[in-house]
């Protein structure tokens, strides 16, 4: 690893052990539940997976938050060494980096503000105005519901969903979780239509060339799943465990 | 980098008519906000002095960025709009109160012998303003609004983050699909400096024009350049 | 025709006018002395309420002029005035000075006006620079340009705050010169100057002011020459 | 909004201090970069004055946005830098082409007579630039160098979208988690606010203290406020 | 002492010395004279390399001064300039502008400088202004600073631009005493000045320029009463 973490990037979390090598890995920060802050401490489903992994391959966790638009060229810029931001496996991002096996499947789901009538499935979608996360692969998903021009694209899912009850969108794109839990916290301000429109794999992320990495994060994975660490995480986040199946 | 350029110019351009839209719409609103500022702040009223005092530091002390997500969501809880006007009304407010600061200094540095020689006439206040005093002021504030027009068309890469697909934002999209950001960016950053090197062009081209109905007034007539300190 | 009677204005903590008791009768023409600061331009301004005096009445043709009740944009129609400084409108050109003011406050019709400015600028010697920017003209050539303005609303009484004081010396002439003009047509005039030559020659009474009232004043002739005050004598031998 | 400004003060005082310090760093590091091309603008070789004339215009003509991400990427190419210093570069390069013009101007504004008589008491130019006319440029140049430090200070909230958490990274990953844009981005609003209000405020007293030294100038005399046009 | 051979020197496309020949000897006091422009301040300024002549040679003591190979700085050290603006260090106290040259050009000690720089300071009559800002002073306090500031570095020649024409007539006197002190132990000394009254007292020789050249010179007594030429004639006319 070559970053130089000096702490601005993330919270400190707990004291470094100075003879371990660190475990940098970024994710956006601004995806409740899967990765957040509160009172300025990260927090999240990824900051927990990231800790469980770095410990089972005897590393420091350092995580780091970086804009969701340019967390793969961070990843390449060598500002971290892992992403686990809920990046979803994509042919497209393939050829830029290397993904570790599946760590989460999740489906993408339609919200609509709570008032809305006429928009029932994604049928209903076209000519309308669509909001999503910049470069996530939900933005390659409104495009084929409705016209580059009515897409607006945000810095935050959260903060796509939260322009719903405006009237400016007629709806957003995103991962479910990150909608249910917005839907739990405030109520009534919008809902889910229509079944997922695709499951998704999610995976961590790395450099290409990074493949003694990859191999000892793809065996971490498979040891906190195997141990219950993974289903502890999962459960305490979601209620029960998101790794499914294919 | 010159491929970027070469291949993704119809999409670039589509970009800078969008940019050049919203900050000409952004200028034009905000010059009316600082006209209107300005009278304020110039005016005998304690409170409208006070309004535009408060405005002015405001939005003087803030970031633009804030002030554009303020304006985003705060203009809505009062009116739905479009990002494109959310983003022209948060640019206009910004400007306006540089803009209100211009206004004023280009107004109070015409001689009060021009109000008084108006007065002197029989002229009310409100016809000496808009026939002697801001028709001068006016010319004088060229060169300083020229400047915030700049400004202001770089600034404008700033409502990328409230979804605009203006040359910013077009330029985040792009850099985040083709994964070369250096180089998308510096494409980016090419189409403003061409824009701002024609703006300054046309702005020195009207000064220029400008200044040669009435009497030249030369500078203190060393060329800078050349000096020897 | 002009009545002042008790007239009092300050500046902050400032007492410039100390009850100014001035009469100024139809076509005559009064000149006003004074040491730099004694109140001149105060008490001028003050005649065609640039400044708003603080105690005292002023009347005109008998009438009262009271700010409150008064139009005082109308009123200065009837009060032209010339300043040390011009004031030319830069931005238009001689003959746009001349008839901004009789177009748009008096509704005059433009051909109107501008056959009437064209007769102004014939008389004080400016016609043939009627298309011309007031930057292209001499001190001497604004400041006729400016009466020429002034006279353009057909004022009943013309107040001038030292019109020569800014010019070199050989400009002084061509100005007073119209001033003369102007004064043997019967206008009223009161007249802050220093030119002892046009205050013999053409006032009908010397005022002299010294911190911020009257202090004597008089036929030229004889204020000239034999002035009652020590302090008037002081004043005449300092700027003679 | 009140309850967020309460209950998560700490968060946002840290936030603070990192961009206090980012600030900070940025701007020294500016002012030296500004001293340069200051230096190399009004130099007798083309070669600087050209090199200097390109940044500034390149710098001046391009949206600050633009220029943190290329260089946040751009300067990694060559060196590895954690965020907070990629960031500080970028501030500083981009401030560096305002200061350099400050620095310009200001040198410039000292009457040529002080080289002359420096240099005929036998000073080499940089002895002379050092001991007699720096020092009076500095002291011309701290009032538009304060205005731009204010301006250092609001534009460093840009880094956040290069992944630093300072007031407004901080900002944006709390609305994003309370759910609660508009209050939180008031909030920082707010901290900039006073941030600025203070450095305006120490800014004033520098210079007030500055001018009792030498003979005060003093301006025309008109209180702007009560002027009646 | 100075030997100016041939001088030529342009602006861009004006040429503002024509070829100028002039000797200075040793304890000479040589006055400058002509009309505006004519080229005296440019001479003097490339008498200390303040600009470079195109063509031509200086000598001093004999020695050809040529930039290129002389360290100009060093020279200048021996060469005093008085300037109509007088030029002080305005960051610098009194004492300061005396002793920063010596200090950091020549290296004297600070203490030795400082105790020379009294002794200066008493010489001009402004020992007790010693810690006063230039701000505070009159112009002709200004000149007779700037004088001892450039005496501070032990000059062999002095240059004096025009040093009493900034100031109020009534305090050219204290820096014309200042300079016949100087003359009178012996400073060689290039003064462009029109103080007829020094010229004919203090001056050994009168140089009449015009137009870039040398006109006619000679002693200031035969020069004023009788010159030569009608070009001079007119000019002496002109001042006197
Ligand atoms: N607008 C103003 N605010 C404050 N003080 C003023 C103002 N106008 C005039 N004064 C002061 O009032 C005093 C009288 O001024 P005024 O101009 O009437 O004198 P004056 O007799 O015309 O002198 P001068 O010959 O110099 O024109 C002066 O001390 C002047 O500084
Ligand atoms: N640095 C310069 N650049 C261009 N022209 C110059 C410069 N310095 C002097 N000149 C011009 O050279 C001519 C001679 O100037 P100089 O100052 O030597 O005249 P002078 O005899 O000292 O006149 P004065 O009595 O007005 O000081 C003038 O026309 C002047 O405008
Ligand atoms: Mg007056
Ligand atoms: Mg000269």
């Amino acid at each position: 690893g070559t970053s130089q973490s000096t702490g601005e990037t993330a919270g400190e979390q707990g004291a470094k052990d100075p003879n371990k090598k660190d475990f940098t890995y970024a994710m956006s920060g601004v995806y409740k539940p899967f990765n957040f802050k509160e009172n300025g401490e990260l927090m999240g489903f990824d900051v927990e997976i990231g800790q469980a992994l770095a410990e089972k391959m005897g590393m420091n966790p350092v995580p780091i938050t970086n804009p969701f638009e340019t967390i793969i060229q961070g990843l390449q810029a060598k500002k971290y060494d892992t992403v686990i931001g809920s990046l979803t496996i994509t042919p497209e991002r393939e050829k830029a980096v290397a993904f570790s096996n599946v760590y989460y499947r999740s489906g993408a789901q339609i919200f609509v503000a709570a008032g809305n009538d006429s928009i029932k499935s994604a049928d209903d979608l076209k000519g309308k105005r669509i909001g999503v996360q910049k470069s996530s692969s939900y933005e390659q998903q409104a495009l084929k519901l409705t016209d580059k021009s009515n897409i607006t694209t945000y810095d935050s899912d959260v903060t796509a969903l939260m322009d719903l009850p405006t009237g400016r969108l007629d709806a957003v794109i995103t991962d479910q979780m990150v909608g249910f839990r917005y839907m739990k916290e405030v109520p009534d301000k919008i809902k889910d239509v229509g079944e997922p429109l695709s499951h998704d794999n999610q995976g961590i992320a790395l450099r290409k060339d990074d493949k003694e990495l990859l191999e000892k994060v793809n065996k971490a994975l498979d040891e906190i799943i195997k141990d219950g660490t993974y289903q502890k995480i999962s459960e305490k986040w979601f209620g029960r465990n998101i790794l499914g199946s294919e | 980098m010159f491929d970027i350029l070469l291949s993704s110019y119809p999409m670039f351009l589509e970009a800078t008519f969008l940019t050049l839209r919203l900050t000409a719409i952004s200028l034009i609103m905000g010059c009316g906000v600082g006209l209107l500022i300005a009278f304020f702040r110039i005016s005998h009223s304690k409170a409208l002095q006070t309004i535009a005092h408060v405005y002015i530091t405001v939005i003087r002390g803030t970031p633009l960025i804030v002030q554009i997500m303020v304006l985003y969501f705060g203009i809505t809880e009062i009116v739905t709009l479009s990002s494109f006007w959310a983003g022209a009304f948060a640019l206009a407010i910004h400007n306006g109160a540089y803009i209100a600061e211009i206004f004023r200094g280009s107004i109070q540095s015409i001689d009060r012998g021009q109000m008084e020689a108006a007065k002197s006439l029989g002229m009310s206040y409100p016809l000496a303003m808009r026939r002697i005093i801001l028709p001068q002021a006016f010319k004088r504030a060229i060169p300083p609004l020229g400047n915030q027009f700049i400004i202001g068309l770089k600034d404008s890469s700033l409502v990328a983050y409230v979804g605009m697909q203006e040359l910013w934002g077009t330029g985040l999209g792009e850099a985040a699909s083709n994964y070369r950001q250096l180089d998308t960016y510096l494409v980016v950053g090419l189409y403003y400096l061409v824009l701002v090197l024609i703006f300054t062009y046309v702005v020195n081209r009207l000064e220029n024009r400008l200044n040669t109905g009435a009497a030249k007034k030369k500078s203190k007539g060393y060329d800078s350049a050349s000096q020897s300190v | 025709m002009i009545e002042v009677k008790n007239l009092y204005k300050s500046f902050g903590s400032l007492t410039v006018l100390k009850g100014v008791d001035l009469q100024v009768g139809e076509r005559e023409v009064v000149v006003l002395l004074g040491a730099s600061g004694s109140g001149k331009s105060t008490l001028l301004r003050c005649l065609n309420f640039l400044e708003m005096h603080d105690q005292g009445e002023i009347h005109v043709n008998g009438q009262r002029i009271d700010p409150k009740t008064t139009d005082l944009n109308k009123f200065r129609t009837e009060v032209g005035m010339v300043f040390q400084h011009f004031n030319l409108f830069p931005h238009k050109t001689v003959l746009e000075n001349v008839i901004e003011a009789p177009v748009y406050v008096k509704k005059t019709p433009p051909d109107r006006a501008r056959e009437e400015a064209y007769a102004l600028l014939e008389k004080v010697g400016m016609r043939d620079k009627a298309d011309v920017y007031p930057d292209m003209l001499s001190g001497g050539q604004k400041q006729r340009v400016a009466i020429a303005r002034a006279l353009a609303m057909k004022p009943k009484i013309m107040l001038f705050d030292e019109p020569t004081s800014a010019l070199d010396p050989e400009l002084v002439g061509e100005v007073l010169q119209v001033m003369k003009q102007l004064a043997k047509e019967g206008m009223t005039m009161v007249v802050v100057t220093h030119e002892m030559g046009f205050a013999r020659e053409v006032a009908d009474r010397a005022v002299f002011m010294d911190n911020g009232q009257i202090l004597e004043q008089g036929e030229p002739e004889h204020f000239f020459t034999n002035p009652q005050q020590e302090r008037t004598r002081q004043f005449l031998n300092s700027i003679l």
